[in-house]
């Protein structure tokens, strides 16, 4: 059930069904329903407690943030992980022998 | 081997000789230097003197590898049957004055001796005569081109 | 005397003699004899004869301090040889005639396989006189005519690894490897029991343990010591000392090494706790320090140098050959710690050294029969092939490694308390790398044998185990695994047999 | 039935799985092998259940010392009842497998474990301790390619090396306390250490985890899923029975759930970042073990038993996707959702589980944990836990998720999973549902009774959707800005470089200097016997067959050598 494209007129349809537009742009939109709903609970939670809608009654603070900036941090992480210990996928074969020169995996 | 007359003259005179002198040591050893051992060396020596003068084929006709074979089994055997036979006499093993009654002058004793000997002779002899044969009439096995 | 529980009286009075006189005459008729099958029956029954010998030697010493002195040709012990048992020697005849027995069971196929027709009679004659010798070192208490024994077990023994030279020719080498080798031993254990006759002028062994215990500081007997040691250590295959055992245990044919692997160093061993715990007296300084300071780093050194080279060889034999090398050493180790209970350990290991090695090198034999199998590589399938030796393979070395409820966890496990009980961190350290070792190296070939597919066309190869070889391998695996779950029997012979060793040596 | 109960009762249900798995093992009919690994855990489970009373049964006397290989009781009831219940779920999955040494040794690892978790001293344990090690390998081996077969002999060797240690521990540990039992132990000793280290390794203690992600990926498809199951979680079994209340085991559990996060991102085969991510769950149990608080415990144990269920299950996911494809690299797979959907929503529900998603098993497991840390007022480690739960672990299964059932589609023209396999992972993702809204099913089979623990309070329910929302919404982020660093097929260096590299060319550069030494030596020493060396040389040497062959003239230098050494030694020796 993939998407028919006019390949020959070099434009994709102007129009089509709902379905199908929600589907090409699934991603996007995905992206934008979980921006609204982190930025409603954020709002719920202020509004509806004094203290925060936390966990326990006893700490306070938005800690809900974290995922938010340990997200960011992990993928920084890990993008300066990947350039510095990237390594050919069959380093260590080629390295044990299980691969001589210019064979493949 | 035929020109050498000398040879085989002296030989043919000191082979008795050296047989005679080897019984003379065996029989000696009981109470005075000597005994099955060297006794047995001696024998074997004029076998092999017999076989450098005579050659080896005529060496083994006289005493063929067979017989030293069942010499060499047999001395060991003597050997270990008087340890038997005296058990069977009811002492220990290698107790020789069960074998003979009189017992002060230790007639057991030189009894059991001479037997054992007698077999120490046989294998001694037997052993020398076949190691003798083993050596000299040993072919390659290998052809030299497998070195 | 005690009298027997298990032969007839007059049979039993005579057990100590019978057991090394009897495989002794035996040999006469099979070297006559001309078919290898009569030579078979005589060797076979002159084995189970030395075994029934051994049994009721065995069970006449259970008694607690029993000993058994049998004096040759009615001479008093200190003038005349005596033939002495207490509990460690007993316990080791009766591993040396079982093990010669299930040898010969094994024997018939693979002599049949590998000698030729008419050496077989020979070849069994001369098993006999070895048994004779290794018996006769291992039950006299003089120690001249121990040499004397030694001498007789060992000549047989080049000839028979000689044998071998029908299918590697290496065997020749390894033969005359061994046999000088053999002869420097035996004439440094023999000079050295010429210094104990100069310093005491005694050859009885309970006589000289009498007399060395005041002796102390005498510097010939010190040198006596060292001969001793070092030309037993030879025998016992001690690290460095075992160059002759990779060829020998190699080359030779297959029931020559059984045998040799389950007994012919044992002895040696044996000769070495008698001597280092028994005839010297043990609180001596120069005793314990050498066994402390000589002795135990070459155990040491070759549990773990001798399990590193088995790791990297080719020939499967071989490669058991250098284990067994590392196994020495755990009986070494147990030796020098010097107490009861590394005694106690050792011995315990030697019965199990013993149980495991028999069942591999038999296993071995019987893939040599069945597809001429040497090296590592061609074990490949054989898991499929012959599920039933493959199996009591896998036991024997499971039970090398020291697997829980197999004998070699067992007497790891005592020689890892005796260790720490003596506060041997290192020895302990030691012995867990040196198991690893094993892991390694036993693992190479249960993987050729298990896990990689049979090579095509050796299938067709195919031929049943002989009987005769299943039947005193599958009783030696299962016994690998009996004793490993029922302990308490070998646990306790070691123990009796440690006592009489130590106890015996200060002077009671 | 009662009858069979009472039979059962008391009789170690590891017998069971081992007795099925050696029949297995030997069994050549691939229909007996698969009855067998449905039977066997049945009977396991009967004698679970037979076994009423806690107790020690199936004491072994072995002389010196009694083995008891039967310990039911609180602490140990729970593993051994999901170790079952994998195993049977296995047996289902693993059904259109025809592979005799995989079918045999999942039983008898599977059987192992059990046996592991029920001895009640360390002989015991360290007897199944190996046995894991040794039942485990063959379902790296039997993926075949070399590449499988050095992983499987690396991952056998540190099994065993933690068996090792294991075993030396214990005897230490006896020689110090007269006793063998497996009770508490405590690092305050030597052997202490020791043991600590043998747990460690298997439960991928950071820079000994290196063996986790380094061999599971290469496993069959079917011999990951159990492998997933078993070791680690007897690992952190282990720990609990010894090390309960262990601090340092906070701050270990804390560098482990935290670190794998990042490798589990850039590693590009999905199996290896699901080996990460189950190091992190594992930090999880750790910590849980470390804080040694009954809830802590309670919560360790209950991460444990979902942990195993929900990893099992999005290792079979993944299994089927190889079964299908061949191939489990990120950067080869995508958009399988439309032809393997019944996988693909096992794979979500997995994913929902692993992530803590209200109303899934790893919920109401993590919560006890999160509660734990919070009731012993620890807060850094409740917000380090809040960190790499709900945020970042959602990072790694999302990927796994996102990278092969959805995101852009490859051309694989792939046939759903088979019916046997769709089976297992069903029932797997039955259970994470089940558990997660049943709880109460789960919390009264944990070690100590918390009756009055309700996690689905409103708080808790939305403090842990907010967490989890966030981490989706980063991740669609990353996803939609590419920043997600997901570029190309290659390695991440972890800490198996030590050994795969630094330790493997050490070893190269040692084996060949210890050559020249030994050859050096050899030189030396020889250099006087040379000339009768070589006379042996050329009486005794057919075609160089001698070569190997040491001299004896070697031999009687050593001889001498060693008879200069006892006497120097004898000779110095004082009088006693």
């Amino acid at each position: 059930m993939t998407v028919q494209r006019d390949i020959k007129s070099g434009v994709n349809p102007p129009t089509g069904s709902l379905a199908e537009r929600i589907r090409s742009h699934a991603g996007l939109l995905a992206t934008i329903g979980l921006g609204v709903l982190v930025v409603l609970g954020f709002g719920l939670e202020t509004v509806l407690s004094k203290n925060g809608l936390s966990k326990y009654p006893d700490v306070y603070g938005a800690y809900e943030v974290l995922p938010l900036v340990a997200g960011v941090l992990a993928i920084a992480l890990a993008r300066l992980l990947a350039g510095l210990l990237h390594r050919p996928a069959d380093f260590y074969e080629r390295a044990a022998g299980d691969l001589e020169e210019g064979e493949d995996a | 081997m035929t020109p050498h007359v000398v040879l085989r003259v002296v030989s043919k005179l000191l082979i008795p000789l050296i047989i005679v002198y080897g019984f003379y040591i065996h029989f000696h050893g009981e109470y005075s230097p000597g005994g099955g051992f060297q006794a047995g060396v001696v024998l074997a020596s004029s076998i092999i003197l017999y076989a450098l003068i005579h050659g080896l084929d005529a060496a083994r006709k006289a005493f063929p590898p067979y017989a030293a074979r069942v010499g060499m089994a047999l001395g060991a055997f003597i050997f270990a049957a008087v340890g038997f036979v005296t058990l069977i006499f009811g002492g220990d093993f290698f107790e020789y004055t069960v074998l003979h009654p009189d017992v002060s002058h230790g007639a057991g004793q030189h009894i059991g001796i001479i037997a054992v000997e007698i077999g120490v002779l046989m294998t001694v002899t037997c052993v020398m005569i076949a190691i003798f044969y083993a050596f000299s009439g040993r072919s390659p096995e290998i052809p030299d081109g497998d070195w | 005397m005690t009298v027997g529980q298990w032969l007839p009286t007059a049979l039993a009075a005579h057990a100590p003699v019978l057991l090394v006189a009897v495989p002794l005459i035996l040999s006469t008729p099979a070297a006559i004899l001309r078919t290898g099958r009569a030579g078979w029956a005589i060797a076979l029954s002159g084995a189970l004869l030395a075994l029934l010998c051994a049994v009721e030697l065995f069970l006449a010493t259970r008694a607690d301090g029993a000993v058994i002195s049998y004096a040759l040709g009615g001479w008093p012990p200190p003038f005349g040889i005596e033939f002495r048992v207490d509990g460690l020697n007993a316990a080791l005849l009766l591993l040396l005639t079982g093990a010669a027995v299930l040898a010969l069971i094994f024997a018939r196929p693979s002599v049949e396989n590998e000698i030729n027709a008419d050496k077989r009679s020979l070849f069994y004659s001369a098993f006999l006189v070895s048994l004779s010798g290794l018996a006769g070192v291992a039950i006299t208490g003089d120690a001249f005519n121990l040499f004397v024994f030694l001498e007789i077990s060992s000549i047989p023994t080049y000839a028979l690894i000689a044998m071998g030279a029908n299918r590697d020719r290496r065997a020749l080498t390894s033969a005359f490897n061994y046999l000088v080798m053999g002869a420097i031993g035996a004439t440094f254990f023999v000079i050295g029991v010429g210094f104990l006759y100069m310093a005491t002028g005694t050859l009885n062994m309970a006589d000289l343990a009498r007399l060395l215990v005041d002796m102390d500081g005498d510097r010939v007997v010190r040198m006596g010591f060292a001969f001793i040691l070092v030309g037993l250590g030879l025998k016992a295959a001690l690290f460095p000392l075992h160059l002759w055992l990779p060829g020998a245990y190699a080359y030779a044919p297959s029931f020559v090494t059984v045998f040799l692997a389950t007994t012919a160093t044992k002895v040696a061993f044996y000769v070495i706790i008698r001597f280092s715990f028994d005839v010297f007296a043990i609180d001596s300084g120069f005793v314990v320090n050498a066994l402390t300071y000589v002795v135990t780093p070459l155990a040491i050194a070759g549990m773990i140098v001798a399990s590193a080279q088995a790791l990297f060889q080719t020939d499967v034999r071989r490669l058991l050959a250098y284990s067994s090398v590392a196994q020495a050493g755990y009986m070494m180790l147990g030796l020098g710690m010097g107490s009861q209970a590394g005694v106690s350990a050792g011995v315990l290991h030697l019965i199990n050294h013993a149980l495991m090695k028999g069942v591999l090198f038999m296993a071995l034999g019987a893939f040599a029969i069945s597809y001429g199998v040497r090296r590592i590589e061609n074990c490949k399938g054989l898991g499929m092939m012959m599920p039933m030796t493959a199996s009591a393979f896998t036991l024997g070395a499971l039970s090398l490694i020291g697997v829980p409820f197999t004998v070699g966890f067992i007497s790891k496990f005592y020689l890892i308390q005796a260790a720490l009980a003596q506060g041997w961190i290192f020895a302990v350290a030691a012995i867990l790398i040196s198991s690893v070792l094993a892991v390694f190296y036993c693992y190479r070939i249960l993987v050729n044998l298990w896990v990689t597919p049979i090579p095509e066309g050796r299938r067709d190869l195919a031929q049943p185990t002989p009987y005769l070889i299943l039947v005193p391998l599958v009783g030696l695996a299962l016994a690998n695994l009996v004793f490993g779950v029922h302990a308490a029997p070998l646990v306790d012979i070691a123990e009796t047999a440690a006592a009489a060793a130590i106890n015996a040596g200060t002077g009671s | 039935m009662p009858d069979i109960l009472a039979v059962l009762n008391g009789v170690s249900p590891a017998w069971f799985l081992i007795v099925a798995g050696l029949l297995a093992w030997g069994a050549p009919w691939s229909p007996v092998r698969k009855a067998l690994m449905l039977i066997g855990p049945c009977f396991a489970l009967l004698a679970w259940f037979a076994t009423h009373e806690t107790g020690v049964y199936g004491v072994i006397d072995l002389g010196p010392f009694q083995l008891e290989t039967f310990r039911f009781d609180s602490l140990s009831r729970i593993w051994v009842l999901v170790f079952i219940l994998i195993a049977f779920i296995n047996g289902v999955y693993a059904l259109h497998e025809r592979n005799r040494m995989t079918d045999g040794a999942a039983l008898i690892y599977a059987g192992a474990a059990v046996g592991a978790v029920l001895s009640g001293d360390l002989l015991t344990l360290f007897f199944f301790w190996e046995l894991t090690a040794l039942a485990s390998a063959p379902l790296i081996f039997a993926a075949g390619a070399p590449m499988a077969h050095r992983a499987g002999l690396r991952y056998l060797a540190i099994q065993v090396l933690s068996g090792v240690l294991l075993l030396a521990g214990a005897a230490v540990w006896a020689s110090q306390t007269g006793s063998w039992g497996c009770d508490a132990i405590g690092v305050d000793s030597a052997a202490g250490v020791m043991l600590l280290l043998a747990f460690g390794v298997k439960a991928g203690f950071p820079l000994l985890h290196m063996w986790l992600p380094d061999a599971y990926p290469k496993a069959t498809g079917v011999g990951s899923v159990v492998l997933s199951a078993f070791t680690t979680k007897l690992a952190v079994y282990a720990l609990a029975r010894g090390f309960a209340g262990e601090g340092a085991l906070i701050a270990i559990g804390l560098v482990m759930a935290v670190f794998p996060i990042v490798f589990a991102l850039v590693s590009n085969d999905l199996r290896q970042t699901l080996a990460y991510a189950l190091i992190n769950q594992l930090g999880f149990m750790v910590v849980g073990v470390g804080l040694g608080n009954e809830l802590a415990l309670n919560g360790a144990a209950a991460n444990a038993f979902v942990g195993v269920i929900y990893m099992a299950l999005m290792f079979m996911t993944l299994g089927a996707v190889l079964h299908r494809t061949g191939t489990v690299k990120a950067t080869e797979l995508g958009g399988l959702f439309k032809s393997m959907p019944v996988t693909g929503v096992c794979a979500i529900i997995g994913a929902l589980s692993v992530a803590g998603v209200p109303l899934f098993s790893g919920f109401v497991a993590k919560t006890l944990i999160l509660s734990g840390a919070h009731y012993a007022h620890n807060d850094l480690a409740y917000a380090i836990l809040v960190y790499a739960s709900a945020g970042v672990m959602e990072l790694s299964v999302l990927k796994v998720v996102y990278c092969a059932f959805f995101g852009e589609a490859r051309h694989h023209q792939v046939r759903e999973a088979p019916q046997t396999m769709l089976l297992g992972m069903a029932l797997a993702a039955f259970l994470c549902v089940y558990l997660g809204v049943d709880y109460r099913a789960l919390y009264e089979l944990l070690p100590f009774g918390i009756d009055d623990y309700e996690p689905y309070k409103l708080n808790n329910v939305f403090g842990q959707v907010q967490l989890l929302l966030g981490g989706a919404f980063v991740f669609a982020l990353a996803v939609g800005f590419k920043l997600f660093p997901l570029k190309s097929d290659h390695t991440i260096l972890d800490a198996d470089w030590f050994y795969r590299r630094l330790g493997d060319g050490a070893a190269r550069w040692g084996k060949a200097m210890g050559e020249l030494l030994v050859h050096a030596i050899n030189t030396a020493l020889t250099a006087g016997v040379a000339r009768l060396r070589a006379r042996l040389f050329n009486l005794f040497n057919p075609a160089g067959a001698l070569s190997r062959e040491f001299p004896s003239g070697l031999m009687a230098l050593w001889t001498a050598i060693m008879l200069a050494a006892v006497l120097l030694v004898s000779y110095f020796s004082p009088m006693s």
